[in-house]
């Protein structure tokens, strides 16, 4: 079965082959345990687990010491461009909003401030650029991945 | 006279201390707000009340509603555990007032070691060294500025930028040129008033390279005050430790006695009464400054406690009781290392994470013991401090406690949530960690454009199997199916019969 | 030089085994039968090999499937754990032979002690007390039961037959009085030879109200030989261990030394090598005497591990290794208990449990220790032995110990197969358990018509209508969905994919 | 709702009604939580937890310390009667048979011996009676809780 992943570097497509109770990549072959577990041996039969949860489209997986965690692509979806927005980092209170629409920042200066857990948080411009919008005033609740700001290119 | 204990407190250390209250025979009180209705310190209370409000002003925080469930539950004393009102001088004298127990010193010795200003007072006239710098103590914001401008000419970079009130690295700055300094230091006042309402912040040197290394003390009603060797936390991420250990790797018997003798004579200054720790920078030429005083128990008193085989918390109920202390002369022996596990991204920065506890699976076996306030299916959520465990490993040698760290973190399973779970194991294989020659820059210098796992590509491909064989077999972890019962109306009827034959 | 070691065990001294590699950077090999395969051993071992065969004899009991995998595998050392083969010289011969290490002493000393007659005789000879009674070599029936008759009149009654190559309680018989020997020895007799394929057995007079005291005993290539200590055993049921302590309650240094001593005798005697256990019976007059001496890590070794700070099976490694043992003079500090927690049914004369582990949820905090071989949703099987976990806890002193026991007993909580824990937890409340005058007779003198437990009515009571409350709002705790996958056709196509952008 | 349940001194009853969320059964309020748990509240307003799991026709239930294991008793369904039958009280193998059909035997007597888990496990007449049925042989493998042997009272 064909499945798609997001990661920082761009989608990751995976088809794993079924064969009997076991799947296949390659050369290693995985079959899922009753508590949930995937028993994967390799080319060298050298045997590993794999721990999976699903939390929502995403997947976390433990194995080898290592935690993943692959949000799903679902079939048929185009990949949600951000479109130059700065977004939280976390869920979290604004703080301070320092710029306006229509002004041109430098590289590095503060946009934001947000404060989450009693720590503080600043918002920077990755490159020089001119502000187009502000989503949030200060005092404003934001939720993790919400677009605070745009900023476009100078 | 103690019976019955109120643990003002939550999450892990309200688990550590309920725990001490059921081996020691005392009767136990929990309070909770409405979102920790579900957490795991609520099952080990004997009562728990609920805390009406909804902020953590209104809830934890809340000194006369917790004086008032203390009466009204028949608590003698209270166990205020860490952060919360565990160093408010205010709270430890009204729970005296009302004829309740506090379990900590007294709240002189708090006041005295809780401001910052007065604190460097006091040692510098019990002769204890404290670090060059000096004391804003305005509170107008432009007068406070001002003053911090000219004192940052006598102090000299890079320097620090502290609260006076503070704590736990909230209104903390590291300053290391001129031009950063007036942010820095109206970032470091906010901070302040937002957490302790208090702005005053104090300046001083930044002694690069240096540990930290703190002495934990006990002092009972008996007259008997003592030191129970060091633990050294120099490994920080934000000014929080991650890292934390006991003995200092690079301990000698001699600078153990002067430095236990040193914070014994702190402790005595304030007529220090239970557990206390008074950190320290340890410089590298060996000399030693005194930092602060934390006069209550701190996260990291598990590696005191299996290196010494002291039990600190019980100790405090015990003198909190007007009993003496229990422990022999100082017996130290093997090595402990304790590591935080944090919901946090430690490849962006560690800002912190929330989530479901799908999976949490800590480890077993020899030698290591589990803090915590979560277990399997509980939420991580943004309202309290991220941290989820104290993993604490005990070995014969500092080798094998690194060993067993490796050991009990690669068989830790936490899925559902970001922890630095990996960023932790990592650190266990950093060459300065391995030698003991960390110091509390360490985490900067070995990561200083931030911190990414190392991952092998075959891994992460076994990994992306996994997932995608979990999707195409439908392996889905289902959570507890609570579904909230049949339909109809409510029935009034309840009885329970037994049929003997 | 010890590089690859194979685990020739399971379940719970597997892991503490494979976790012990682990952390000494040794890789490990896994051997398991097909019942095992979801079993929890293997995921700590880098290699896991199954083995072919239906029956113990056929799977861990195989000398030369086992050895073969060694050998495919590259392990060049085998760790035998406890049961299994751990015992058996022809292997340890046949292990040694094939160049590679065996984890435990030579085959010589394993024989001597092995046979309990050959035993007796050389510890005779090593000037170790030894208890009155007399060795049945005769292998036919009629004989060996004439034999035994005929020594029963010297021996004198009570009395106790034991299989020669016995152990673990199978095998053994208490006979008090002349009418019971006959179907005694001949059931004794059955035992042993189904359980060793011997059918020896030996009589010896029951020194009733005796304490069972063991000496932890290490011994390297390097000429050291030590005593780490004792441990009691006294409370049994049904000839096992179920409640260990280190050190004895009412062990005075004198004595330990003097029990060490021959302890160490014992172990020169056959020159040993590795970590063995000396077991005596203390009389109530302070004599003890030699019981036999177990060649390998034993069940109850974490409480002599927590009380020393002397990590036994790390040792074990090393000194198979060629090294020196790591440990230096002996400190003992503290109290450490251990509980073995069994799926039976307590209340029916123990009779062993099977069921799933539907929620198993260990205590945690400071003091506790869990060696366990199973997780929630494993299945208890009627395949190997019943024993679920062995809580260990540790504490300054051993009312505080017991105290940490019954905490972590209260707080341990398994459902879906019946366990002994709540025998555990009202065995801790018992004068002579709390004053530790315990002896091998304990449990049968305090429930001599078996125990059941005292739930109060209004527990019960709520305990019902939990269930009833469960029923109506449909609380199932559903298990894992595992559904086999989608219909159609098994794919023969797979890639792994990345796009850059 | 109205269950029931067996226990060895006979059925148990238990009916208990239902407050919003909360279920009642006198003074006590036990209201489930999302992780299966159930918060009960006493009379005395004190707050303690149940922790459940069903298996089959059972509930298992931990409270207090205390371990039950309550078997759920079927609308409708009649008590089974094990006719003075002799239950292998585990899984395992028949040993010997010592007795025969028609045999009288005294209170105490050995019938049969099982063999489980490397351990024997003997038999006993309760009273003193006649065989009336042997259901195993020796060498069969037995489950736990089927009848044995018959024995009727003489």
């Amino acid at each position: 079965m064909h499945h798609q992943f997001k990661s920082p570097e761009g989608p990751i497509e995976v088809t794993v082959a079924r064969d009997g109770d076991a799947w296949r990549l390659g050369d290693i072959e995985a079959t899922p345990m009753t508590d949930g577990r995937l028993r994967m041996v390799g080319p060298d039969g050298s045997v590993n687990f794999a721990h999976m949860a699903k939390v929502g489209d995403v997947w976390w997986v433990h194995h080898q010491g290592h935690t993943f965690r692959f949000e799903r692509i679902e079939p048929g979806a185009t990949d949600a461009d951000d479109g130059g927005g700065l977004t939280a980092p976390m869920p979290g209170k604004v703080l301070q909003v320092l710029v306006e629409v229509g002004q041109s920042v430098a590289a590095g200066t503060t946009l934001m401030v947000l404060e989450a857990m009693k720590m503080e948080h600043r918002i920077v411009a990755a490159s020089d650029g001119i502000v187009t919008a502000v989503h949030f005033n200060a005092d404003d609740q934001v939720e993790q991945g919400v677009a605070l700001l745009s900023l476009e290119d100078s | 006279m103690v019976s019955k204990v109120l643990v003002a407190n939550r999450g892990e250390i309200a688990c550590r201390i309920l725990r001490a209250c059921h081996e020691a025979g005392l009767a136990t009180v929990a309070i909770y707000a409405q979102n920790d209705a579900d957490s795991m310190f609520i099952e080990l209370a004997d009562e728990a009340v609920l805390l009406t409000g909804d902020t953590i002003g209104e809830t934890y925080l809340d000194q006369q509603q917790i004086l008032s469930i203390a009466n009204r539950t028949g608590a003698d004393a209270i166990h205020p555990g860490f952060g919360f009102l565990s160093e408010r001088a205010d709270f430890a004298r009204a729970v005296t007032q009302a004829k309740i127990q506090w379990v900590g010193p007294s709240p002189e010795a708090i006041e005295k070691m809780g401001d910052k200003m007065t604190a460097r007072i006091t040692m510098r006239a019990a002769g204890v060294p404290v670090i060059p710098g000096e004391e804003i103590e305005h509170e107008d914001e432009t007068d406070a500025l001002e003053a911090i401008e000219s004192a940052s000419h006598r102090v000299g970079y890079p320097m620090l930028l502290k609260a006076s009130s503070g704590g736990g690295g909230k209104g903390m700055r590291a300053v290391h040129s001129p031009d950063q300094l007036m942010e820095a230091a109206m970032g470091a006042r906010r901070e302040a008033i937002a957490a302790f309402g208090d702005g005053r912040v104090y300046v001083e040197r930044l002694l690069t390279g240096s540990k930290h290394v703190e002495i934990q003390v006990l002092a009972d009603r008996h007259g008997r005050t003592i030191h129970l060797g060091e633990r050294e936390c120099s490994v920080q991420r934000r000014h929080q430790k991650v890292f934390e250990e006991a003995p200092c790797a690079t301990m000698t018997p001699e600078l153990r006695e002067a430095m236990g003798q040193a914070a014994v004579a702190a402790a005595e200054a304030v007529d220090y009464e239970g557990a206390g720790t008074v950190e320290f920078l340890l410089a590298p030429s060996g000399e030693f400054f005194f930092l602060e005083m934390n006069t209550r128990i701190q996260v990291e008193h598990p590696v005191t406690e299996l290196v010494t085989g002291v039990d600190l918390v019980r100790e405090q109920l015990r003198i909190a009781a007007g009993e003496p202390m229990s422990c022999g002369p100082l017996m130290m022996r093997g090595h402990a290392i304790e590591v935080r596990l944090y919901a946090e991204d430690a490849a962006n920065n560690f800002l912190p994470a929330i989530g479901p506890l799908a999976i949490f699976r800590p480890p077993e076996g020899p030698g290591v013991r589990l803090d915590t306030g979560v277990r399997e299916g509980d939420e991580v959520t943004p309202n309290y401090d991220p941290m989820l465990a104290k993993l604490i490993v005990w070995a014969p040698s500092r080798d094998e406690a690194l060993q067993r760290m490796r050991r009990a973190l690669d068989e830790f399973i936490v899925l559902g949530t970001t922890t630095n779970i990996r960023f932790l194991r990592e650190l266990c294989d950093e060459a300065e960690v391995i030698s003991g020659q960390t110091d509390t820059t360490t985490i900067d210098r070995l990561w200083p454009h931030g911190w990414s796992p190392s991952v092998p590509r075959s891994i992460e491909d076994a990994a992306l199997m996994a997932a995608a064989v979990g999707e195409s077999a439908g392996l889905h972890r289902t959570q507890q199916q609570a579904s909230k019962g049949p339909e109809g109306p409510a029935s009034p009827f309840s009885t329970l019969n037994r049929r003997f034959p």
